[in-house]
């Protein structure tokens, strides 16, 4: 107990705990499962946008999008690295991600249906993130915390990219614009589930609160979410599909209907429409990889072996 | 015209090339390729967008990089026939990769002298990513080349199927040989000691030998291509060609 | 409009389903299978070829079956999910078309009394159709449920991945419910006896059971699809969409 | 000899050799190559032409397209069926197809470019195909006599269809009618080609004369094939890529300019733009099959148990 509180006066004293840092065995299976979780998620994020890489109908949106995806992959890899200082190997959280044990963001279980999509994704999916991922800067832990300053910088350059994106086609021909529209009436309720449950209905909340891991609720952020979101997409001329969203002079936000939360669970449980094809892909990728991965090896210990016959 | 044809093939390569390697993104055999991959798509596909600025200026009707990468058809493409082959495995995609960079890199090399500015200014850049093309592909290629059983077999199956195509890299069509003769592009023969120095070398360490060609592959300087250019270019022109005139 | 949306489903399901099953041709595991895919894309194009031009005129707009085919994106498409699934392998493919026939059989029979000349007309000859996909697939997946060790472990995945797309075969949109309520189309959910009729006895024979789907996928009908559609219809649709107006 | 003299009455008698009729191993042997070469480019000839079933620009078309690869996978099964009556296995002759040992039509080795091509291959190809198969009706060997009987009807018919596809391309927008023409450029010379060799340098031809499996020369059949053919492209207002191409009326046919048989023998060995991708896709057929055929046999094989054991 004296260990735990000496720990939490660190905590409440924002120091950041480094991974050599002795730590409670809770805080580390906690942050474990939230970064491995962040990792798949940027991982698996890459397929719903991967999927318009060869149909972008424009080169300079193609090579805007071939960068987004890379940085995707860049953020999984430096989350993949934070988590590794916690003692988790990369190749376990694959396995845990393939066997269904690792979740990860519900939010790409959703199919790119349209070009329009890609930037709908942007907007919303990455200014929710951001939302979620800013206080994380201040994370207690400093792996994580600095992985997420770099993450943070590059999601919202990606947001107000997708911004742009969903801005021209409402500006564009009517086609474009119903386009925008109808991504926006099918990725808004996802999106404002990307914060989680009701704080009320949330479960790992308040020990994540206590050890700075998280420091705001969902429904806080939810709530910022809208907020910001709402006024962008009436200065785009588009329509929140909520005829229950409108301004609360008296909260001095921006009141919303009912969210559908046997929806959220169905996805969550693996019930969306992509779910299956995810993995499936991403275990595709893996096992098809297998065989470069074990040149690669074996490369190596050719190479080590060579080297120390020679000295 | 020549030049404007001239210039086009070389962005034709740079584009199809580039549009082959983005096919991965997502789905690479480890997450290191999964930033690889896009990153040289990017460098490929960044080249030719200036390459086909410059084309649509040279032609003067107007016309967008875009219209020129997805108003044309498969006849009308130029680029040579190794940059369309399919991706396959990862033995043949990165075989393909460093046979093009060990070619281009001196080429871009020798375009630093171009009398075209606008080619030395292309040179100057991507003549730093084909450095970096040949030792990423390079070293995959000695990786596997000299890994396991399974991934040399594969690499020696990637030689087979790609070595018939590396002739036409030093071929110059017609209108190529003008710029060429202009001062303004090199001379594609020459870049030949450039580029088996470079192969030799990765080949040796990878335990691969060059294979006699008995026939090799020409025709993408005429638009005579394979059948899976047509596919791929279906795809990458679907939703422009689906909304004429429309920006994006 | 709700017997045109109604006749543009079942047109879709037709269409996407031949199409898929077109992908195969020449790349069959047998001889046999080269001359079996052929046929049963051509029953359902057949179908779907009829329903389109129904369903031009129904509109009224001058569209014709091609306009109808080739002039939609996926998200006007109103195919049911089961039909758009990736071929995969040929267990898979041999188990969306036994699914699907299973369903269209009894459809087809019932519609025979349609109060509509057209979907008699259809009728007539696709029940007869859909039997021999039902023989043709069914025994397919007896084979390689009841074969080798790969096959029944491949057979199950299939089941696997697309017992969850069946229900929605069994829900009639608002259009259709429409159409059933004129006695223009039979009713979706009545098909299940028979549907379930012949999977049962096949699976039985087949070593296979059909598993608990905790979450049927439907949204088909509301243009809602999975990702692979859109790049089918990139494919086939590119020639006509590059030639506007253009006859063939 | 006096067998083989027997056996050559039989012949100019014009009577039919059945497969359980004695034969000279010669001539065995020549009908097995020559079946199982033309079974082998019936199959291979799907290739090409399924390379546009799924971008065919109509439906009717589509379904045209599908009916004529699948009848010509038909042409492949009584093909090898007839072989098979002459003691080779459909195994056998599809494994030299894949080692290279058996030759199938170089004219597959051709890409299909456009549209176009589809209605050229019908048009120029099939007709080439047409002028050499109809004198095989009559060919001494029954079963392949019956096979071409049933075969020449269906390639007359695909052959109307190709010119009625290049027909609508050259009375089309300009842009169909350049597919046309450049497509016309691009097969001419090829489809001259599967004729074979000029008189003068043709190896088996003597011999298969004499027993009557070939009844006409190359160069005889050639010669018809441009007669019927040029007067065709002139009716479209299209024009054959020979510039020697001219009506002699001496000879009461056209003449042509000389054949570029380098490109003739550069194809047959292997050096044409498709030879490894045609048999890398039939191989990759053959090969991703393997486990249906196993399974198929498996199951055949625990029927007959079970109904042994039944009895």
């Amino acid at each position: 107990q004296d260990f735990l509180d000496r720990f939490q006066a660190r905590i409440d004293a924002e120091e950041k705990i480094e991974p050599t840092d002795a730590m409670p065995e809770g805080y580390r299976r906690t942050l474990v499962r939230q970064i491995g979780q962040h990792a798949h998620s940027e991982i698996v994020g890459m397929l719903p946008e991967g999927n318009w890489i060869t149909r972008a109908p424009t080169l300079r949106r193609k090579a805007a999008l071939l960068a987004k995806v890379q940085d995707e992959g860049g953020h999984g890899l430096y989350l993949y690295s934070a988590a590794e200082t916690l003692g988790v190997s990369r190749e376990e959280m694959t396995e845990e991600l393939h066997s269904g044990k690792a979740k990860y963001s519900s939010i790409f279980n959703y199919p790119t249906l349209s070009w329009a999509d890609i930037g709908t994704i942007g907007w919303l999916v990455d200014g929710a993130a951001i939302m979620n991922q800013i206080p994380l800067c201040r994370c207690s832990f400093g792996p994580y915390a600095r992985a997420m300053i770099r993450v943070c910088k590059e999601e919202s350059f990606h947001q107000r990219q997708g911004y742009e994106i969903v801005m021209t086609l409402a500006r564009g021909t009517p086609e474009q614009k119903a386009m925008a529209q109808d991504s926006l009436n099918r990725w808004w309720w996802p999106a404002l589930m990307m914060f989680g449950p009701h704080d009320a209905d949330s479960e790992h909340s308040d020990q994540s609160m206590k050890w700075k891991i998280k420091r705001f609720s969902n429904d806080e952020l939810r709530q910022k979410f809208i907020d910001a979101t709402v006024p962008q997409a009436e200065f785009l001329g588009l329509t929140v599909p909520d005829a229950d969203c409108k301004w609360n002079e008296e909260k001095g936000g921006y009141d919303h209907g009912p969210i559908d939360w046997s929806e959220f669970w169905r996805v969550v449980k693996g019930g969306g429409v992509m779910n299956r094809d995810r993995i499936r892909d991403r275990k595709a990728a893996w096992e098809k990889g297998e065989w470069v991965r074990d040149a690669a090896l074996a490369h190596a210990e050719k190479r080590r072996a060579r080297k120390m016959a020679a000295e | 015209m020549a030049l404007y044809q001239a210039i086009l093939e070389l962005a034709d390569d740079n584009l199809v090339l580039g549009h082959r390697v983005s096919e991965w993104c997502g789905h690479a055999p480890l997450l290191e390729e999964d930033l690889a991959m896009p990153n040289m798509a990017l460098d490929l596909i960044g080249t030719a967008r200036t390459l086909y600025d410059y084309a649509g200026k040279l032609e003067g009707k107007g016309q967008s990089e875009d219209d020129m990468a997805y108003l044309r058809d498969e006849r009308e493409y130029r680029n040579c026939l190794l940059v369309e082959r399919r991706n396959d495995d990862f033995a043949h995609t990165m075989l393909r990769q460093l046979y093009f960079a060990a070619f281009m890199k001196p080429f871009w090399d020798a375009a630093a002298n171009s009398s075209d500015e606008v080619i030395r200014g292309v040179a100057g850049k991507a003549v730093k990513e084909m450095a970096y093309h040949i030792r990423h592909a390079g070293e995959w290629v000695i990786r596997l080349g000299d890994g396991t059983e399974e991934s040399a077999a594969r690499m020696k199956d990637a030689v087979q199927a790609l070595a018939m195509y590396v002739d036409e890299l030093f071929v110059s069509s017609a209108a190529a040989a003008e710029a060429e003769a202009a001062g303004i592009l090199p001379k594609r023969a020459d870049m030949r000691p450039a580029f088996d120095a470079v192969i030799n070398h990765i080949f040796a360490e990878a335990m691969l030998t060059t294979p006699e060609v008995a026939y090799p592959q020409t025709g993408g300087r005429d638009g005579l291509h394979g059948e899976d250019l047509g596919h791929m270019l279906s795809v990458m022109q679907a939703l422009y060609r689906a909304h004429p005139g429309a920006s994006w």
